[in-house]
């Protein structure tokens, strides 16, 4: 297993460093077959990694591969003294157990799949090998954040993650807003990744160390005491999530880093990286679970997300928007479900998303690249007649978003609704409404889901006839991809988890490491009643948009505009980049200015006042001299004399 | 009238010329770190002897120089004064002193007179530290047989040759004539190029005999070591030997060294316009030299008064000492006919031959023979 | 013994003699002269100093400083004479192209 | 017969009276060989402190080579002997700086009570035959031995080429 875990991190940074240091030699077809061989290589090694631990009893599911001892720092006596740790002992190594090993596994099978489609997909592009040289290093990243065996390791992937994240939506530098979400997405993340940091020291503080094994059984049993420390401590690190799974309020970085090529959102920005939030909740589980009021926070983040991304996806006209608030509005479904204990149903909604989110940003790729570039939804139309297989995929994947059964995310989501409802009806008032938040979000998601599909693929062609005249099917590296994901988007939810039939392997697979879930069965007939409540309102929400926006285009497009304050509201995104530009950028800009005209005037000042000075006197002594040996000698002796007189008297 | 004034202004610079000699090796003598015992009129006794041998060897010299040089060249010679002409040197005193003391005009009258005294005197004052003899075990007293016996005694010679480099230069430089000029600056070149390969050389003499381990520079010290082991330095440094004798050759501006006064070129050299005994100091200077290097050179490489025969126990006392002078004499009288033999046998060397010959034969051999002395040295050779 | 002091006042005698040498002379030979004999001096104040305790030490320093002057006498008359060849003069006050 | 008393008295006047000469004479050949004498009053100084070694290196080198590189200098140079005598500004206040400096540096050792005492030698030091020095040279003075070689060295092939005369073809 040690060789299974080395080769797990080592393969993806070796071909990173291959790829990276000969992109100028490699095309980037042969650059793009290295690497997805290397990522199926990993895959096949996760798989390798999750048949070992299926093999072992479920208590001892776990296997901590150490390769090198990597900080010390402190006495060697370690331990806690007085409540706080005096040495830091690190490792490099792997921590395998069935929380990383899910994560390694959709990120390795939905990454092949997804560096499989960009072979074709950037044949054309510039610079593809450097491309892939990226790929490689995010894909070790993202091994090494869930892989690591410590909370040091893992941060060390999260920044790896948020590098490469910029410099892949960079990755077109040339243009000016790539450059800009790139860097956007990149400072917003170290927002969040302060929490993270202090959170990491926080925990050192108190536990005194940072292993994922040895932090398991501290986190509960010693924060159980606090009523404060707990909450802030796992709010900090909730902090560091938010940043990384555009929560609110730092969303804002990922529909701007859609400008980044299309399989890059797919994999960075829907199915793996935002995951690393969830990630991180899940593996911190049993502190959140003792931090009682930091779950309610994490929970009405969530569900408030949800339906504030859901609204804004409403009216987006570019279609990777559409699909990005979606995303976030299933992030926050995913932290929803985690606020309210429900760590594994917020795991399960990970996985189907990664799929079926894989799909849907993959499909529209396909559909970009048939446009060549085209993303405004509102000059599409009638293309399932140029791209069936395309349509075909894409409508399944949208069904499984829109959470319509029996495709994949309607299991997931619907789980997460279940417990909700389960801890209203239980008694929690509140919850109530986190119940009602996640209807309308769902409905919502349908609606804008279904409007998206119609938009795209139905109804009268508004293309360009002179720019696209015959847009075709995608190239078989891109449609088999597409195939198999739509295949996982279909059969992914009920092969992992059907509650109503008690038929849920994910959550007792995943039932070892995470925070138990509270106990709360709901009856049988109201699950299932539950269940149909939410086929209905997705179906209905379907038709509803389907219908609208399959007819008259004109009058489509006239009713979306018939509410110009709330249209506008919704199109401008809630202005919540503006709100922030004026709140905190403008002062920054100011207090920034304001400094730049200090340095400027009084540090700059400064010097050129010693400058012009130093110059002055040169030239005032530069009498002296005068190119006469003796007039030197005299000045030497002078010196002399003096130095002698003074250390005489 | 001009025969008087001349003696009146040139007897006594002579005087005070020969004076400061014997006053320079007993300064020397009494100078620390020397052995204070000795009292001065043993002292003055040493100063005495080794003044007169000297002085008595240079007219011998003159004498055999020009009576080698006419056997050598089929001829008489001088024969006429006293018996085989034995008086000769006296009657060319007698001439010199009587000679008008010319000056030409424009000269710095103290330097023109002081540079053949200075010649004179460094090469006289070169014999007070070299030994004639061992040391003389009589009435309690053991006294070395030399003048000065200071533990830097090879120094001295180098720096009394340095010294001697002025006479020449000034005396050319302050005639106030291009051909003296001339002389002067041929001289001080050669002195300085030669001076090198002879400290140099000699330097291994000092190397194989054990002088920097005893930390003295004492010229006894390397007759008692050839003594004591029986071979000759220059069997053990037979390059340095030949090194040692040319540099000594030119030191002394003798033949095949003696562009100074190269007679075809420059007339007379650097003492063209001395007369009477200015240029009797000159002479008696240069003779003087080869007396010195001579005694320098049998001390250094030929053994000193060692003679292979002659044991220890044998040369004690008074005869025993005697025996010692005896040989040492010998040897400086066979070396110095080498000496003459040579000025008449070699042609004169061209300047730049003589410049090629110093810097780029001489030196280089004399590091050699340094390294291969330091070779006997460390490997402990015979 | 005569005491150190002797020595040392001569010693600042010769090196007084030679500052006043070296700037009131306009002979650059004379000046370098003078730098000898303040040199001269300081080899004096070497082995006055170290003649009660470490006489060897003293030699070894002034040993030192004679190499040094050497190696200042060398250049220093190889500038002059690439100076007589350039000025046709000696007199340092007629070189003064190092002025500012 | 020779107290050392009376020979430190010699020497040191040859010293000065030679370097005071070196500072006035006008000739520079005159004070090239006041400087000889002056150094052979050194010399002599050097001989009453015990240290006869120096005292022949500094005749052999100093009044030796150096002297007779200078001397050679100056006659190749064959000077026309004048040397204006107008005391500037700076050559005036120099005189009277050295005069200062002069008494700082005597006023000390001649006041200094230790200095004057007549003093007590350390017999068990080693003293300053050649082999101590050399011992020392070769030991505890090896760096700046070696460092003082390294300078011979560069001013050997700094001197030869400034006195190189430029080729023909070089020349302006």
């Amino acid at each position: 297993m040690n060789l299974v875990a080395a080769l797990l991190l080592a393969l993806p940074l070796t071909m990173a460093a291959v790829i990276g240091l000969l992109h100028r030699r490699l095309t980037t077809k042969q650059a793009g077959v290295l690497a997805f061989a290397m990522t199926a290589t990993c895959f096949g090694l996760a798989v390798a990694a999750f048949t070992h631990l299926r093999g072992l009893p479920v208590d001892e599911r776990f296997v901590e591969a150490t390769f090198w001892r990597w900080i010390e720092l402190g006495g060697a006596d370690g331990g806690a003294v007085d409540g706080a740790a005096t040495r830091l002992a690190l490792d490099v190594g792997v921590w395998l157990d069935p929380l990383s090993v899910t994560w390694a596994l959709f990120v390795t099978g939905v990454g092949s799949l997804i560096f499989l489609y960009s072979i074709s997909y950037m044949a054309h592009e510039q610079g593809g090998a450097r491309y892939f040289a990226y790929l490689c290093l995010f894909l070790f990243s993202m091994l090494t954040l869930v892989l690591g065996s410590n909370l040091v390791l893992t941060f060390l992937g999260w920044e790896g993650v948020g590098l490469c994240s910029y410099l892949l939506i960079g990755f077109e530098y040339g243009k000016e807003t790539a450059a800009q979400a790139g860097r956007k997405a990149f400072l917003l993340n170290r927002i969040g990744d302060i929490g993270f940091l202090i959170g990491m020291f926080w925990t050192w503080k108190l536990f005194g160390t940072l292993g994922h094994g040895e932090m398991k059984p501290l986190m509960a049993g010693a924060l159980a005491a606090g009523a404060v420390i707990p909450p802030l401590l796992a709010l900090s690190y909730f902090v560091g999530a938010c940043g990384k799974s555009a929560q609110l309020p730092l969303f804002v970085w990922l529909p701007d880093a859609m400008a980044g090529p299309t399989p890059v959102s797919a994999l960075i920005h829907a199915a793996t990286m935002v995951t690393a939030g969830v990630y991180l909740l899940c593996r911190l589980s049993p502190l959140f679970a003792a931090a009682a009021w930091a779950l309610d926070v994490v929970a009405w983040t969530g569900a408030a997300t949800a339906l504030f991304a859901g609204l804004i996806a409403l009216r987006q006209r570019d279609i990777k928007r559409v699909l990005a608030y979606s995303t976030v509005s299933q992030l926050g479904y995913m932290f929803l479900a985690c606020g309210l204990g429900a760590f594994a149903s917020g795991a399960f909604h990970v996985v189907t998303h990664a799929f079926f989110k894989a799909l849907l940003f993959l499909g529209s790729g396909a559909v970009i690249h048939a446009l060549h570039g085209e993303q405004d939804l509102w000059k599409m139309g009638g293309l399932k007649h140029h791209l069936p297989k395309t349509a075909f995929a894409m409508r399944i994947g949208a069904f499984a978003l829109a959470g319509i059964a029996p495709f994949a995310g309607f299991f997931s989501k619907d789980e997460i609704l279940g417990v909700a409802f389960a801890q209203a009806y239980a008694g929690d008032r509140s919850r109530w409404v986190l119940w009602g938040m996640g209807v309308l979000t769902a409905a919502l998601t349908a609606f804008y889901t279904a409007r998206m599909i119609t938009l795209c693929f139905d109804g009268e062609s508004r293309l360009d006839p002179h720019a696209h005249a015959h847009p075709h099917e995608a190239p078989p590296a891109m449609a088999i991809p597409l195939q198999i994901l739509a295949v996982l988007s279909l059969a992914g939810g009920i092969a992992l988890g059907f509650e109503a039939l008690h038929w849920m392997p994910l959550h007792h697979w995943l039932e070892p490491v995470l925070a138990p879930a509270p106990d709360l069965q709901l009856s049988s007939a109201l699950t299932w009643g539950l269940m149909t409540l939410a086929f209905l309102i997705a179906v209905l929400a379907w038709r509803i948009g389907a219908k609208w926006y399959s007819g008259d285009f004109a009058a489509a497009r006239a009713a979306e505009l018939s509410l110009p304050r709330l249209a506008r509201v919704l199109a401008g995104r809630f202005f919540v980049d503006e709100i922030y530009g004026g709140l905190i950028v403008r002062p920054l800009r100011f207090c920034a200015e304001l400094a730049l005209e200090f340095d400027q005037r009084v540090v700059d000042g400064l010097f050129r006042g010693i400058g012009t000075a130093a110059v002055l006197l040169g030239t005032a002594v530069r009498i002296v001299q005068n190119g006469v040996i003796h007039s030197y000698a005299f000045w030497v002796l002078a010196g002399t004399v003096t130095l002698l007189a003074v250390a005489l008297s | 009238m001009t025969m008087l004034a001349t003696l009146l202004t040139a007897t006594p610079l002579v005087a005070t010329s020969l004076a400061a000699t014997p006053l320079g090796g007993a300064l020397l003598a009494a100078t620390p770190p020397s052995d204070a015992t000795a009292p001065l009129w043993l002292t003055l006794i040493k100063v005495f002897t080794v003044f007169g041998i000297t002085m008595t060897l240079v007219p011998m010299l003159v004498l055999a120089e020009r009576r080698v040089s006419a056997w050598m060249q089929y001829r008489v010679g001088p024969n006429r004064v006293g018996p085989g002409g034995s008086l000769q040197p006296l009657a060319d005193l007698v001439k010199m002193l009587f000679k008008e003391e010319l000056r030409p005009d424009g000269v710095p009258p103290f330097i023109f007179t002081a540079a053949p005294a200075i010649a004179a005197i460094c090469a006289l004052s070169m014999m007070a530290v070299v030994p004639f003899g061992g040391t003389l075990e009589v009435g309690g007293r053991s006294i070395p047989m030399v003048v000065a016996d200071t533990d830097i005694g090879v120094l001295v010679v180098l720096a009394l040759s340095s010294i001697g480099v002025y006479g020449i230069t000034l005396g050319g430089w302050a005639s106030n004539s291009k051909y003296s000029l001339l002389g002067g600056l041929r001289s001080s070149a050669q002195m300085i190029s030669y001076e090198l390969s002879l400290g140099i050389s000699l330097l291994g003499v000092l190397v194989v005999s054990g002088n920097f381990e005893s930390g003295s520079f004492r010229l006894s010290d390397v007759i008692e070591y050839q003594a004591t082991t029986g071979i000759w330095n220059a069997l053990r440094l037979p390059l340095g030997f030949v090194l040692f004798t040319i540099a000594a050759f030119a030191e002394t501006n003798r033949l095949p060294f003696d562009l100074p006064e190269a007679e075809p070129e420059l007339v007379g050299g650097y003492h063209t316009e001395y007369s009477s005994m200015r240029f009797g100091l000159f002479f008696l200077g240069e003779y003087a030299a080869m007396v010195a290097g001579s005694s320098v050179i049998v001390c250094l490489f030929l053994g000193g008064w060692h003679c292979p025969w002659l044991t220890t126990e044998v040369t004690v006392g008074w005869t025993g000492a005697l025996l010692q002078m005896s040989v040492f004499l010998a040897k400086v009288l066979a070396f110095l006919f080498f000496f003459i033999h040579v000025r008449w046998t070699l042609p004169r060397l061209r300047y730049d031959q003589l410049m090629t010959l110093g810097w780029k034969w001489m030196l280089p051999l004399s590091l050699l023979n340094l390294l291969w002395a330091g070779a006997h040295a460390a490997l402990g050779w015979f | 013994m005569v005491p150190q002091a002797w020595y040392l006042i001569v010693s600042a005698l010769l090196f007084g003699l030679g500052i006043v040498g070296f700037v009131t002379r306009r002979n650059s030979l004379v000046m370098f002269m003078s730098v000898e004999l303040m040199l001269n001096a300081a080899n004096l104040v070497f082995v006055a100093g170290a003649r009660d305790h470490f006489p060897a030490r003293g030699t070894a320093c002034a040993l030192f400083v004679i190499a040094v002057a050497a190696a200042e006498v060398a250049v220093g008359l190889a500038m002059v004479l690439a100076l007589f060849r350039l000025k046709k003069s000696v007199q340092a006050d007629d070189v003064r192209e190092l002025r500012a | 017969m020779l107290s050392e008393r009376t020979a430190f008295l010699v020497f040191s006047a040859i010293a000065l009276i030679g370097a005071a000469n070196v500072v006035t004479r006008k000739n520079p050949v005159h004070a090239a060989l006041w400087l000889v004498g002056s150094f052979l009053g050194v010399a002599g100084l050097f001989l009453t402190l015990g240290a006869g070694l120096l005292g022949a290196i500094q005749v052999m080198v100093y009044a030796g080579a150096i002297m007779v590189l200078f001397l050679f200098v100056i006659l190749l140079l064959n000077l026309d002997v004048t040397e204006g005598d107008g005391l500037s500004f700076a050559r005036g206040a120099s005189f009277l700086a050295a005069i200062a400096t002069l008494a700082l540096v005597a006023l000390p050792f001649a006041q200094s009570r230790e200095l004057r005492a007549a003093a007590t030698p350390d017999h068990a030091a080693p003293d300053a035959s050649a082999g101590n020095v050399a011992d020392l040279l070769f030991t505890r003075y090896a760096l700046p031995f070696e460092v003082v070689s390294l300078l011979l060295l560069i001013a050997m092939v700094g001197a030869i080429h400034l006195a190189r005369r430029p080729r023909r073809d070089e020349s302006v």
